[in-house]
């Protein structure tokens, strides 16, 4: 790879030639666009693609006695090895699993209801869910902290209402989940429901015309063309569910020891960065198959980004 | 007439239907029968779409009654009406290829794949996109997709047909080609087809029958050379083709005055002193030498339209457009002249 | 308009826990010194040893834990006592006495711990409070016999709603002790056992057990727990709060543990530094922070104050901070400390 | 997706209903709590202003709160102006540079906060860049400027193409073009995307967390505070008021300009 | 000819552009003068827009020059051309009102405020629009928008106007009034207008000038009538409006053999025995009795077109199309004849 880059010996290279003779060209109004992304391409190249290779780099590297750094793949290997570990990645991504399917359940029938209603109303109620937004997210969390125990109102509602003896939600799953749902639904319901407002009726009144109920309509036309929205949703809660450290350590009893918790004590408390980095990667490779997995799953989307 | 003999499919009986303040259709009243090809032809805006929209059950009109074979179908779902709609845009599911497309009002009736097969097929090869099965719609030109959207409502085999302005995205040439495809598709299958169009040459290719409507009235039902030749009013004739219109006085049985002349006409039916509108066609009015027609002017444009020249000739009064294969040099000065079967007398409105 | 005044002026970073010091003390250090304290505030010792690498700060306040493994690693500043100027409890300007100045059990501990592992806490850390670690319990629900009869284990009764600190090194300590050995043993045989004995604790438990951090204080006088193990900082905050609590120094042994004012090496403003120590060692401000945080003083005129203010016993009790001999002072070893945080993570991803 | 549907109508709306109690309910415990004359967050006492007092009047929590807002300020400044001239850029990319470029973009956004954080770090630690206020604010605009990318992108991709050239055409400079056109184009977009940027970087912690240096902000701060206390209730009290308020007027404002805009035809 | 009197304006020299492995433009040569109506005429994907970006700037050739006025502009950015553009869609600013938009190009420029009010209210009275001055643009109809996107470029004074198929998305009533709207303010303004569209009757009707295009290849250039009259090949004429088109063989200076019989034709300069395409436009076709003319045949398809009927009359070796204004009864069997000067022919290609 590196060897053809290099330059021949003695004459210059032409792909440098055409490189500055590229540069050197007057630009049209499209390239001159273009230009305007440099610093953010600087952005991409130095805060995440650097930081990235560095981060891998550590991975695959261990510091030895002698300050000498060593290639190693001991560092994933260990965490295959370690007891539990794999299955804290498991728990992760059953807990985040659970949580988007909750989140997706609650927000596609309300992204489905809000786009009948008028152009002013979508917008305010869009507003109003994504408005808890600004409230710091631990304090959202401590909040339903605070509604679940023992203590809270949902215990005394439950108490008045069917008499029932003060139950400890805190520290279940029960409680996991619904901290995670609340906190990640308006990153589910806004991409549904910006997909949902552009489905273009007339196809919903031709399957209707061709003879298909409404169900049939919702799940033949409807629901196939809004997996984009869907998809898009489920990345944002997917992926920061597995990872979120506040909801499980203020909701969870401090039982929940989830994939974050694994990275940061590596990082953090043992000061194993190398062990730390690999499991980082092993994360977001698991990640990426997974959300690779989902893609799968809309073959009409892929077939537009073909075009 | 033979209305007598054919089968009554659908009645409107004065349908009324408003958007809030506006009043989008004024008691509409029409009967179409049988295996006719109907156009609905009126400018943006006068209510032929919801007219469509209604018979296909996307809209409920505010009084009056639809019915289909004498069954007033007011409260059937459109998913359970006997007809089948192409939408301005096609409207095609852009999920689903070509095959599934056309097989969507099929596999909704849960019908035998064999036959679903057999049937598609049938109608692919009808509008002539057979071995596009698996293509996926994106990837179809216009007219190719607006054939598809035709084969998806045709293979339910609906009694009606509703068209709404199918072609108004093409281009002309292609649009030409599309108006003798669908009615020879209309021929072949003796489905009743409404189709709504602003195009009045379209209208006049296709029909058996054309509505004009203007805002949310019918102005007249004819057949194409019924609405041409005779059209009721200085409406009609001005949306259907290009014509010079004039207001006239009925001097006698045959006799209209315009111009500050007199002229010979053959309609009837208007009383002595009478204001009419007179339509004479360009086409109908004649270029003669100076002297020798009836009033004199002078041509001041010339446009080569292929087939003939569009020839302004200006006059004392107003400016006649005449129709010629003959071409006159801008300047030149000549008489007119129409014969008399050529003048059209109608009501002012 | 406060950070702008602050770009002009001389600046301190001082880093700590949150909540750790009552704002007046650094309100009169900038007035006092026309300078500006800018604090930045830290969850557990850990960050900080992280965190020291990448950024310079001037005074932080980690526990003798981070001390000693700062010094090995040879990020602390020899302390320079004579710059360190204490306002007494007379309003008498001068330097601070460690013998004198000190409460006894500290001295104490100090001495201990010089004299078994040869590590000098003075040299380089001036202390700020002083603690160990308790068990705190619902007398409704507990009775004093059932504790003192099963120690650290009443953490592992499932009759009992418990919550251990969210900690590798609290957490192995009571396993240590319980079983017998020492808390700061090197065997790695013997961590295992105790690896068991809290993965065994976490099976049996299930949800009764909680894994806690700073959340107790507010909810085991909320009745949510009713035993705990916690700073006996925070059992003074939590008893004060509620009156069936009362707290249990396991005689099978716990940790004695104090937290200090450092300089690290990269300080950009030592000068100020050593002002600020002297500052907070301060009578004056030493009963402020102590009043606020609710952590027992070092300062021996402070501690004698706050105790004669004291009436309930239980308070008293606890504030004194009454130690034994199979207590132990946490002892710095990089091997045995990460084979602790390796083996307290398999606890953790245990089921 | 409109069809008239009348029998839904009952179920619908109590279905969005519950889902905005849901929303607000831990929202209105907080803001109770924001009133108690006692530090719990469980306990009413009684009624009181003193955590508003405290947050104003208390350094430490000023200083986190100005902290907060000027970087979050900063970065949702560079952010949205950087990312919606890259997205402009991007735009008019072919098809394999755009995709490229935009999967990058999504890179910080699937990436783990903690990893980005760590990431982070040892970039800073590597380059030997002190960190405060600038490290900080770098870390913001890296995590906050892929979501005005994927937030404005969109939107420039609807955009008529030919709008821009005729802007070109008639005599603007691209620059102007950009300013004239573009932009007002998608103003609303922009607003959004800023907003977004603005809610990340004022609530992330763990980015913040490893970034910080001695910056403290409003999320370090509760992290490490040993009791929550509700002065960040009242600080949030402050804020879900201003965006009530905000909702209100835009929606008369917006009321008021579509009847001056009827009035007009 | 009279060329060699006017002021060449733009010229392109072996213009050629490729979109990855496509060629758009294939070494393209076009000379266009001062005040001319230039309309480029060719079906879909032909590359007419294409070449109006490279004449605008915005896209830039592959290889080959343009001149403005003998002045290589490769390298000159859209904004400093002295062209303007229509797009097909408008591309109006929807965040501006009426007002704005026009003056948009002028506020560019930093003209006086007190200029830039005359030359708008000027330009709108112009294009019929007087008094919309602070409408928002989206409450304006098509062919008003259409009229803005005119009025938009016009009052830049461009030596240039390109419109790209400006009146593509009206409706035919609305298209035929701004045919006429554009070409009067073509007159008055004496602009260059480079008009592009597929519609042959946009073309015939407007142009000075027609550029026929098929797939990067300049066919013909000439006037309406050149182009109708006498296209260069079987392509033009079956793009420039309807006819009827054979194979036949050259058999004498004026003779030409087909459907098994020798004509009589006018045109000459192809050798004998050579293979040439035959066009026979369909209103040159001429029925007459049966025996009287020279192929029998029947008449198998009648459609009224309003002006003239269009007639399929199948004879034995093909169907021929004709264009006449008189009706007649389906299975009528007839003969049809034409006349030497409506034979036409062309070079085969
Ligand atoms: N859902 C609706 N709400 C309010 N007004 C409507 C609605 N649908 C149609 N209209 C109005 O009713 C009138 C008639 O509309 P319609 O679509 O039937 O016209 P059309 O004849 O089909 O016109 P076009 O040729 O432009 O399609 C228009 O003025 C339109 O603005
Ligand atoms: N930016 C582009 N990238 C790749 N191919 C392009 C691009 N622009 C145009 N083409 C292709 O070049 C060919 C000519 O396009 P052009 O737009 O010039 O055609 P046109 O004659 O204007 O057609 P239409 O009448 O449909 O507008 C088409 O096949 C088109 O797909
Ligand atoms: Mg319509
Ligand atoms: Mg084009």
């Amino acid at each position: 790879m590196i060897g053809t880059v290099k330059k021949a010996p003695g004459g210059r290279s032409p792909l440098l030639k055409q490189i500055k003779a590229y540069i050197k060209r007057p630009k049209t109004a499209l390239e001159r666009f273009k230009l305007l992304g440099i610093p953010y391409y600087l952005i991409l190249l130095v805060l995440v693609i650097i930081p990235m290779i560095l981060i891998l780099f550590y991975a695959i590297t261990t510091p030895n006695k002698d300050d000498a750094i060593l290639l190693t793949l001991n560092n994933f290997i260990a965490f295959f090895q370690e007891e539990g570990f794999v299955g804290v990645l498991w728990d992760s991504i059953r807990i985040s699993g659970i949580t988007t399917i909750v989140t997706l359940l609650i927000a596609y029938p309300l992204a489905y209801i809000i786009c009948d209603y008028k152009l002013k109303k979508q917008a305010l109620i869009i507003l109003l869910v994504s408005a808890p937004m600004w409230v710091n997210m631990l304090l959202r969390t401590i909040a339903w902290k605070q509604i679940l125990s023992t203590a809270g109102p949902l215990n005394a509602a439950l108490g008045w209402l069917f008499g029932m003896e003060p139950i400890n939600f805190l520290g279940t799953d029960f409680a996991v989940v619904l901290g995670m749902v609340y906190i990640f639904l308006p990153f589910m319901v806004i991409p549904i429901y910006n997909n949902l407002s552009k489905i273009d009726n007339r196809l919903i009144e031709a399957s209707l015309d061709l003879g298909a109920s409404r169900k049939y309509t919702f799940f033949k036309v409807t629901l196939p063309l809004s997996l984009p929205g869907v998809l898009s949703g489920v990345t944002m809660v997917l992926l920061p569910s597995a990872t979120t450290l506040v909801v499980p350590r203020f909701l969870g009893e401090g039982r929940y020891f989830l994939i974050g918790n694994l990275i940061e004590q590596k990082f953090l408390k043992s000061g194993l960065w190398n062990y730390g980095a690999a499991i980082s990667i092993i994360l977001v490779v698991v990640l990426f198959i997974i959300l690779f997995l989902t893609k799968k799953v809309d073959r009409f989307h892929k077939d537009e980004e073909d075009d | 007439m033979d209305g007598l003999q054919r089968h009554v499919l659908i009645e409107l009986k004065d349908l009324t239907k408003s958007f809030g303040k506006n009043v989008i259709l004024k008691k509409l009243n029409l009967t179409i029968y049988e295996n006719e090809f109907v156009t609905l032809l009126g400018p943006s805006g006068c209510g032929k779409t919801t007219l469509l929209r209604i018979i296909g059950g996307f809209e409920r009109a505010d009084s009056g009654a639809v019915f289909f074979e004498g069954k007033d179908v007011a409260n059937i779902p459109p998913h359970k009406r006997p007809t089948n709609t192409v939408f301005q845009k096609y409207a095609l599911f852009p999920h689903l290829n070509v095959f599934e497309n056309v097989a969507y009002g099929l596999r909704v009736k849960k019908m035998d794949k064999n036959v679903i097969q057999t049937k598609v097929t049938e109608m692919l090869k009808m509008v002539g996109l057979e071995g596009f099965e698996t293509r996926s719609i994106q990837k179809l030109s216009g007219g190719q997709q607006q054939r598809i959207a035709i084969a998806r409502a045709l293979v339910n085999e609906p009694k009606v047909l509703l068209l709404d302005e199918p072609l108004g995205a093409l281009d002309l040439k292609l649009r030409q080609e599309m108006q003798y495809e669908l009615k020879r598709i209309q021929k072949e299958t003796e489905i009743t087809f409404i189709y709504v169009t602003h195009d009045q040459e379209e209208a006049l290719t296709m029909s058996d029958k054309i509505v004009v409507m203007r805002d949310g009235d019918i102005h007249q039902v004819g057949t194409p050379q019924e609405i041409y030749n005779n059209p009721v009013n200085k409406y009609v004739a001005k949306f259907v083709g290009e014509s010079n219109l004039l207001s006239g006085i009925v001097k006698g049985p045959t006799k209209v005055k315009f111009d500050g002349m007199t002229f010979e006409c053959e309609q009837q039916g208007f009383l002595k002193d009478q204001e009419v509108d007179v339509m004479i066609r360009p086409e109908d009015v004649k270029i003669v030498a100076l002297g020798r027609g009836k009033i004199d002017g002078t041509i001041t444009d010339v446009i080569f339209k292929g087939t003939y020249f569009e020839i302004d000739v200006t006059t004392a009064n107003r400016v006649y457009a005449v129709e010629t294969t003959q071409e006159y040099p801008i300047g030149k000065e000549v008489s007119i002249r129409f014969y008399p079967d050529c003048i059209h007398l109608m009501e002012k409105i | 308009e406060r950070m702008m005044g602050c770009l002009s002026k001389e600046t301190l970073n001082i880093y700590n826990w949150g909540e750790y010091m009552d704002s007046a003390t650094i309100t009169s250090f900038e007035e006092k010194y026309n300078v500006c304290v800018n604090v930045s505030t830290f969850p557990d010792n850990e960050t900080v040893v992280t965190k020291m690498r990448l950024q310079s700060f001037d005074v932080i306040f980690p526990s003798e834990v981070a001390v000693q493994q700062l010094v090995s690693e040879d990020r602390l500043e020899e302390l320079d006592w004579d710059k360190i100027i204490i306002t007494d409890k007379a309003g008498n300007e001068r330097h601070f006495d460690a013998t004198n100045d000190l409460i006894d059990p500290l001295v104490a501990q100090l001495a201990k711990a010089k004299s078994e592992t040869g590590f000098d806490y003075l040299k380089y850390a001036a202390p700020y409070f002083f603690q160990n670690i308790t068990l705190v319990y619902n007398t409704k629900v507990i009775s004093k016999e059932e504790i003192e009869e099963q120690q650290w284990n009443i953490l592992r009764n499932p009759k009992y709603k418990g919550a251990v600190r969210e900690s590798s090194r609290d957490a192995f300590m009571i396993a240590l002790h319980q079983l017998g050995y020492s808390s700061n043993t090197t065997d790695l045989e013997k961590i295992g056992e105790a690896e068991t004995w809290l993965k065994e604790q976490k099976k049996v438990m299930g949800s009764q057990i909680a894994y806690l951090i700073d959340e107790v204080i507010d909810d085991v006088p909320a009745g949510l727990y009713d035993a705990a193990m916690v700073f006996s900082g925070d059992a003074f905050t939590i008893m004060d709060a509620n009156e069936d609590i009362d707290f249990y120094n396991p005689s099978v042994g716990t940790d004695i543990c104090w937290d200090s004012m450092i300089v690290p090496k990269n300080a950009q403003n030592k000068e100020l530094a050593y002002k600020f120590i002297g500052h907070m060692l301060s009578y004056e401000q030493g009963l402020l922070n102590t009043e606020m945080v609710g952590y027992t003083s070092p300062l021996k005129d402070v501690y004698n104050d706050v105790i004669a203010s004291l009436e309930d016993p239980r308070l008293i009790g606890i504030y004194s901070v009454i130690t034994s001999e199979t207590d132990e002072v946490y002892s710095f070893d990089l091997a045995t400390k990460q084979a602790i945080e390796s083996a307290w993570a398999r606890v953790k991803a245990s089921s | 997706m409109k069809i008239k549907k009348t029998r839904k109508f009952n179920f619908s709306v109590i279905y969005v209903i519950l889902v905005l109690i849901f929303c607000y309910a831990p929202i209105l415990s907080l803001v109770i709590f924001s009133f108690n004359s006692d530090r719990s967050l469980t306990n009413f006492q009684s009624f009181s202003f003193i955590w508003y007092d405290k947050l104003f009047n208390d350094g430490q929590v000023m200083t986190a709160v100005l902290n907060t807002i000027f970087v979050a300020v900063v970065a949702t400044l560079v952010s949205t102006v950087l990312g919606t001239l890259a997205a402009i850029a991007i735009s008019r990319m072919k098809k394999v540079m755009r995709d490229g470029l935009l999967n990058l973009n999504n890179l910080p956004m699937i990436n783990p906060e903690i990893v980005t954080a760590v990431s982070l770090l040892l970039l800073f630690l590597s380059l030997g860049i002190g960190q405060g206020y600038l490290t900080m604010i770098l870390a913001h605009i890296t995590f906050t400027i892929p979501y005005v990318i994927v937030t404005v992108y969109p939107k420039l991709r609807e955009m008529d193409e030919n709008m821009v050239e005729a802007s070109l055409d008639l005599g603007a400079t691209p620059l102007g073009t950009i300013w004239h056109i573009i932009i007002p184009n998608i103003k609303t977009v922009i607003i959004s995307a800023a907003s977004l940027c603005f809610t990340l970087s004022f609530d992330d912690f763990v980015i913040s967390y490893f970034t910080a240096g001695t910056v403290n902000n409003i999320s370090i701060y509760l992290y490490t505070l040993r009791r929550l206390e509700p002065t960040i209730n009242a600080l949030s009290t402050i804020i879900i008021t201003g965006i009530i308020i905000v909702l209100v007027l835009s929606n008369t404002i917006k009321h008021k300009k579509v009847n001056d805009n009827e009035d007009e035809d």
